[in-house]
């Protein structure tokens, strides 16, 4: 009783103007506490309070991003648009792949709650992009994860990685959704600052597509999935202890750990549970609840409809006891999904929940009013117009200033570092390295088998399953982002990025469609950190214009530092590919037939500025970064996808980190299979081993397909050269007058790192 | 040689699905009058009369319990 | 023939065994842990994944789900019944294979292709395999560990019921490598790997699993010819 | 109500990869002293005051513990 009368309601903040509320430990500024009181006339009260200040979060309304973001929609051409059937704005991109077939995906980070409690904050990581998934009204399909963590050798490095991995497969393995890919990069800038990116592609019918919409008058919006607890509410918690006073007794809370814990279990049945409603056709709008937990589904479904929307609160399932108003609201407690649902049809939609033992709760109603209306007990605790919370908050131009040390930076060119004599021992030593070496103890963690339908997965370059069994019909996708190239030039970097993920679809035989990407930088608020972010966005939508395919959506991630110092910055590019018939999927390993000749597309150059060489030997980073040229990415491209349309190619793999070398290596690897390396006699074998040049990868031909294969590319102006020679009988690696390796030296080396590291 | 029992129960405030499965399965099992279950973790270390009460308590808060979801405690229960 | 394949909240694999079934031109008949029925199907497969999400142990409350009960008694009377991962895992909950599945010894979850032997070919589920035939299929557990008292795997060695072995390598420490095993009568068996991820070299290591679900069909018109 | 405690321990003849691999790592994080580990459950339940000894002894028997594997005890701890 006590309690309930201390609920803050919307008539006793009319009453009580000049209250003092703590909006700035809850992150607001003046400024914003004060276009607040602005918007409703009167103060806020509590529970509008902590939805004004989770909404207007860096995180959930891209205050500081918003402005440069923009520029991804100027720079998408109509005709870029053609396959989008859903775009930025949306919880995901939509891309229509033909069949009768449509294909969302979207990658987003969880990066700060995964160095506080890795596997849990990995785990919730993945929950939550699949539920942005389902509430596009898409099966997901498939999850991958770019993953960056601290030096491997660090202290702390392996407490993280083994929580993270762990996580994020418990996660995903229970879903039953296979990890197709991924990356895993150690850099000392992630010490204290790791970067957990989540990726998931759905598939459905397009017709099927279902955009969170809260229309009709008298519909009904049902909360269903786990129940409310207090997890993740966090900065929250000031609340109840700054109006209690602080101590329980009284009814004030500790400050509760932001730590949500995941129940995959939860999330399946919900899965199962959200299709089945949404084939049913009994659904009018469906929204996920992430980050900002009901004050952000409430609000976005409510300004996303027509009207106004009733919630009553006190109807929300809890787990907690004695919650406020306010932490039901910004509660976080994963595996919840809202509903909108037609009155007609919220019997059948309960039916479908209890058949999956979900549980489900009519929480409120669209209105013909204008505002989200929210009470407790019958008391009115929030009164706004919806579109201020989800959609109005505040816009800021931050300062953007290049650094000064950029210059001193590209000007430390890797042009005076010793190279090396002893080739042989440089290949061993950059095959163990840790960004190099095998990434199987992460990648035996994942189901990669569940769903029968993953016709590639790691190591090959780009993860590729089958949407459709009649046709074949599949689906690629890969994420890459060399951050070194980054920090040397934000701009080309980033180019970099969406070229090698480009690059890594089109490897595997399908055509590239679609980008999403996951921007995680430094403070926005130190303006060098905003003008890498600048450059870096420019980089990937002008690279996207040159492509030709548009950028459906995507994540931002800011204040990721190590102490004071920003991780080198991070775009990571994913891009969606098609490929009308699995069946002619390019495999990374060669061996399918002996004696088939290897073949180097593209041009190598001296480019080891920001190369793993640079790092691995000197531990050196400056200069500037390889050339990306889009036009010829996107050359490149079209011959590998005629290649494996015609049946002319056997293997294929991207050559970026480690060099042509480090390529050839994995697809014996890969393929168990030996061969020989002829390198050009008349240039430098340590350039033509190790260069990182971008646009180039290594073939497979079958003798008989060569004539025709290199002509198709002299013809279409593709550089190329005969770099090699498959040799299954030796099993042994040879660069001819360089050194011979055993497959088995080999796979000890490349396999034996993280296995060292962190077992 | 003494016998330590540690013991590593989720924080009240963090969700506990393990607990909650076994709640809710228990009536379909035709077991009812049960309300709350909470499932933790029990070690039993067989230890040095050389380890210290700090020691332990150590062992348990780094090692053992992950104190941002759990609480724990440490007994000696003889040897 | 019509194989019933069990769904429980939380199952995985189960649409990758009803694919499996038709592969083999049989017909699959899903069935649902909630119902007491078994729809005259001829077989049952237990399939994958992570029931009710595996909470307490893998296995522990889905073998009380309504659909084991007539699963037990159809066992009881020679129905070929096959468990596979979490299937198996549940068949040894109910008791109607003997010991347990344990986290396994490298305390990962492994997914792997993993060669295994064929020890027993007079199962219902393993006469279409060459004695001592070795054979890729996936595994991807995190509690595959085969633990039982010494009593039972030296039973379980003497009556040849070690019907699948590891080899080349233990990826979780299995006692007496095994991988999969078999009821005493031959009828009912559980594995840890996947044989309806080994059905097509597309989207599997080989199709080595469509063995087991011929054999099945053999054993079944077998005994309806006699 | 009464809170009842179920503890499930590894059988002694059962292998523990998680005791051991508990005791192979804390030398490792400078702990010396500690001989064998072995790692089992801990169940908190919340019971109505009807239920007697018998049926939580069946409920830990049935459920909670796997006999095939793993022993267990049953304690109330007070209300
Ligand atoms: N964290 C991860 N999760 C899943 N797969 C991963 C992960 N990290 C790397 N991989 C996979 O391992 C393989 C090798 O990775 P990488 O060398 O980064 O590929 P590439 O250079 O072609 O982008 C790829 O198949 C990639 O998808
Ligand atoms: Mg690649």
């Amino acid at each position: 009783m006590a309690r309930e009368r201390m609920i803050d309601t919307t008539a006793e903040a009319a009453k009580t103007p000049e209250l003092d509320q703590p909006y700035a430990e809850l992150g607001l500024k003046d400024d914003e506490y004060a276009r607040i009181r602005e918007i409703l006339g009167r103060r806020p009260t509590e529970a509008e309070l902590a939805m004004y200040s989770v909404m207007w979060s860096e995180h959930c309304s891209y205050k500081s991003s918003k402005v440069h973001l923009k520029y991804f929609g100027e720079t998408t051409t109509e005709e870029m648009r053609t396959r989008l059937l859903a775009g930025i704005g949306e919880n995901a991109g939509v891309v229509d792949i033909g069949d009768g077939w449509a294909v969302t995906f979207k990658v987003e980070s969880h990066n700060h709650p995964s160095y506080v409690e890795p596997h849990q904050g990995a785990a919730t990581g993945v929950g939550g992009i699949v539920r942005d998934i389902m509430a596009m009204g898409a099966r997901p399909i498939a999850v991958a994860d770019p993953l960056r963590f601290g030096a491997a050798e660090a202290e702390d490095t392996r407490r993280v990685v083994r929580g993270v991995v762990d996580g994020i497969g418990h996660y995903g393995n229970c879903l039953g959704l296979p990890n197709v890919g991924g990356e895993l990069v150690f850099d000392s800038s992630y010490n204290g600052n790791p970067l957990v990116n989540a990726l998931c592609v759905g598939a459905m019918r397009s017709e099927d597509l279902h955009l969170a919409h809260a229309s009709g008058t008298g519909n009904k919006v049902i909360l269903f999935g786990a129940r409310t607890g207090l997890d993740g509410i966090g900065g929250v918690s000031v609340l109840a202890s700054e109006t209690f006073e602080g101590d329980e007794t009284s009814g004030g809370r500790k400050k509760l750990p932001s730590v949500q814990v995941g129940d995959p279990f939860t999330e399946k049945v919900l899965i199962e549970c959200c299709l089945e409603v949404i084939r049913a056709g009994i659904v009018v709008g469906i929204q996920d609840l992430g980050g900002a937990g009901l004050s952000c589904a409430t609000s976005e479904l409510a300004s996303a409809g027509d009207g106004g929307m009733r919630v009553e609160l006190d109807r929300v399932p809890l787990r907690a006891k004695d919650m406020t108003p306010a932490e039901v609201l910004s509660s976080e407690s994963q595996e919840r999904m809202c509903a909108v649902v037609a009155p007609e049809h919220v019997d059948a939609f309960l039916a479908v929940c209890a058949k999956w033992d979900v549980t489900a709760t009519e929480i409120g109603a669209v209105t013909d009013g204008d505002n989200l209306v929210i009470t407790w007990h019958g008391e009115t605790v929030v009164d706004v117009p919806p579109r201020t919370v989800a959609h109005d908050g505040p816009v800021y131009q931050r300062p953007v200033q290049r650094p000064e040390s950029q210059d001193a930076l590209q000007a430390n060119t890797s042009a005076s570092l010793a190279r090396p004599d002893d080739l042989r021992r440089t290949v061993l030593e950059m095959l163990a390295a840790p960004n190099l070496a095998a990434k199987r103890w992460v990648t035996d963690q994942y189901d990669r088998y569940v769903r029968g339908g993953t016709v590639l997965a790691q190591p090959a370059d780009s993860g590729m399953v089958r949407v459709d069994e009649q046709t074949g019909r599949g689906i690629s996708v890969a994420t890459d982002c060399n951050s070194r190239f980054v920090a040397l030039d934000p701009y080309e970097g980033a180019r970099l990025a969406l070229a090698e993920a480009y690059r890594n679809v089109a490897c595997g035989g399908a055509t590239p469609l679609a980008v999403s990407d996951c921007l995680n930088f430094g403070s926005p608020e130190d303006p060098g950190v905003m003008w890498q972010f600048r450059e870096a966005v420019r980089g990937i939508a002008d690279g996207c214009a040159e492509l030709g395919i548009p950028v459906t959506g995507g994540n931002v991630s800011f204040y990721n530092q190590t102490g004071s110092t920003a991780i080198l910055p991070t775009p990571v590019v994913a891009v969606l590919g098609v490929i009308d018939d699995v069946d002619r999927r390019i495999p990374a390993g060669i061996g399918t037939e002996t004696g088939e000749t290897l073949l180097l597309l593209g041009e190598t150059r001296d480019e080891f500025d920001g190369s793993e060489w640079a790092r691995v030997a000197h531990g050196h980073l400056g200069g500037l970064p390889p050339k990306a040229d889009l036009a010829w990415e996107k050359l490149l491209g079209e011959i590998l996808v005629a290649g494996s349309r015609d049946g002319m190619i056997s293997a294929a793999h991207d050559v970026a980190d480690g060099g042509l070398i480090q390529a050839v290596i994995e697809m014996a690897l890969i393929g168990q299979t030996g061969a020989r390396v002829l390198l050009d006699p008349d240039q430098d074998p340590f350039v033509q081993l190790f260069a990182e040049s971008a646009g180039r990868a290594v073939v497979a031909v079958p003798r008989s397909e060569e004539l025709r294969f290199t002509e198709m590319c002299t013809a279409r102006g593709l550089p190329w050269r005969k770099t090699g020679v498959v040799d299954a009988e030796s099993g042994s690696l040879e660069i001819q007058g360089v050194a011979e390796f055993s497959l088995t030296e080999l796979a000890e080396t490349w396999n034996a790192t993280l296995p060292r590291l962190f077992d | 040689m003494a016998r330590v029992v540690v013991e590593v129960m989720p924080k009240p405030e963090i969700l506990d699905p393990q607990g909650q499965a076994v709640a809710k399965a228990l009536p379909r099992l035709g077991f009812t009058g049960i309300g709350e279950v909470r499932q933790g973790k029990r070690f039993e270390l067989d230890v040095d009369d050389s380890v210290d009460d700090a020691a332990l308590h150590r062992i348990a808060e780094e090692f053992l319990a992950n104190t941002v979801i759990e609480e724990f405690t440490v007994r000696r229960v003889g040897s | 023939m019509r194989i019933g394949v069990i769904t429980f909240p939380g199952s995985l694999d189960d649409g990758d065994v009803v694919r499996a079934v038709r592969r083999c031109e049989a017909e699959a008949v899903p069935l649902w842990h909630g119902d007491a029925e078994l729809h005259g199907v001829d077989a049952v497969v237990v399939p994958g994944g992570f029931s009710y999400g595996d909470y307490l142990r893998c296995g522990a409350i889905a073998r009380f789900a309504p659909v084991m009960g007539p699963v037990l008694e159809a066992a009881a009377g020679g129905m070929p019944v096959l468990g596979i991962c979490n299937g198996f895992q549940i068949l040894c909950e109910a008791g109607l294979l003997p010991g347990a599945l344990t986290r396994n010894a490298g305390l990962h979850y492994v997914c792997r292709d993993q060669w295994l032997r064929v020890e027993n070919t007079r199962t219902a589920w393993s006469t279409r395999y060459e004695p001592g035939a070795e054979i890729l299929v996936p595994i991807k557990h995190g509690e595959g560990n085969y633990q039982a008292d010494k009593e039972t795997i030296a039973a379980l060695e003497a009556e040849n019921r070690i019907v699948f072995r590891y080899i080349e390598e233990n990826p979780n420490g299995s006692r007496a490598d095994i991988a999969g095993i078999c009821s005493a009568n031959g009828r009912v068996l559980g594995l840890m790997p996947h044989p309806e991820h080994a059905i097509d070299p597309l989207t599997g290591p080989s199709d080595d699993g469509l063995g087991m679900f011929y054999s099945a069909l053999d054993s079944l018109v077998k005994v309806t010819n006699e």
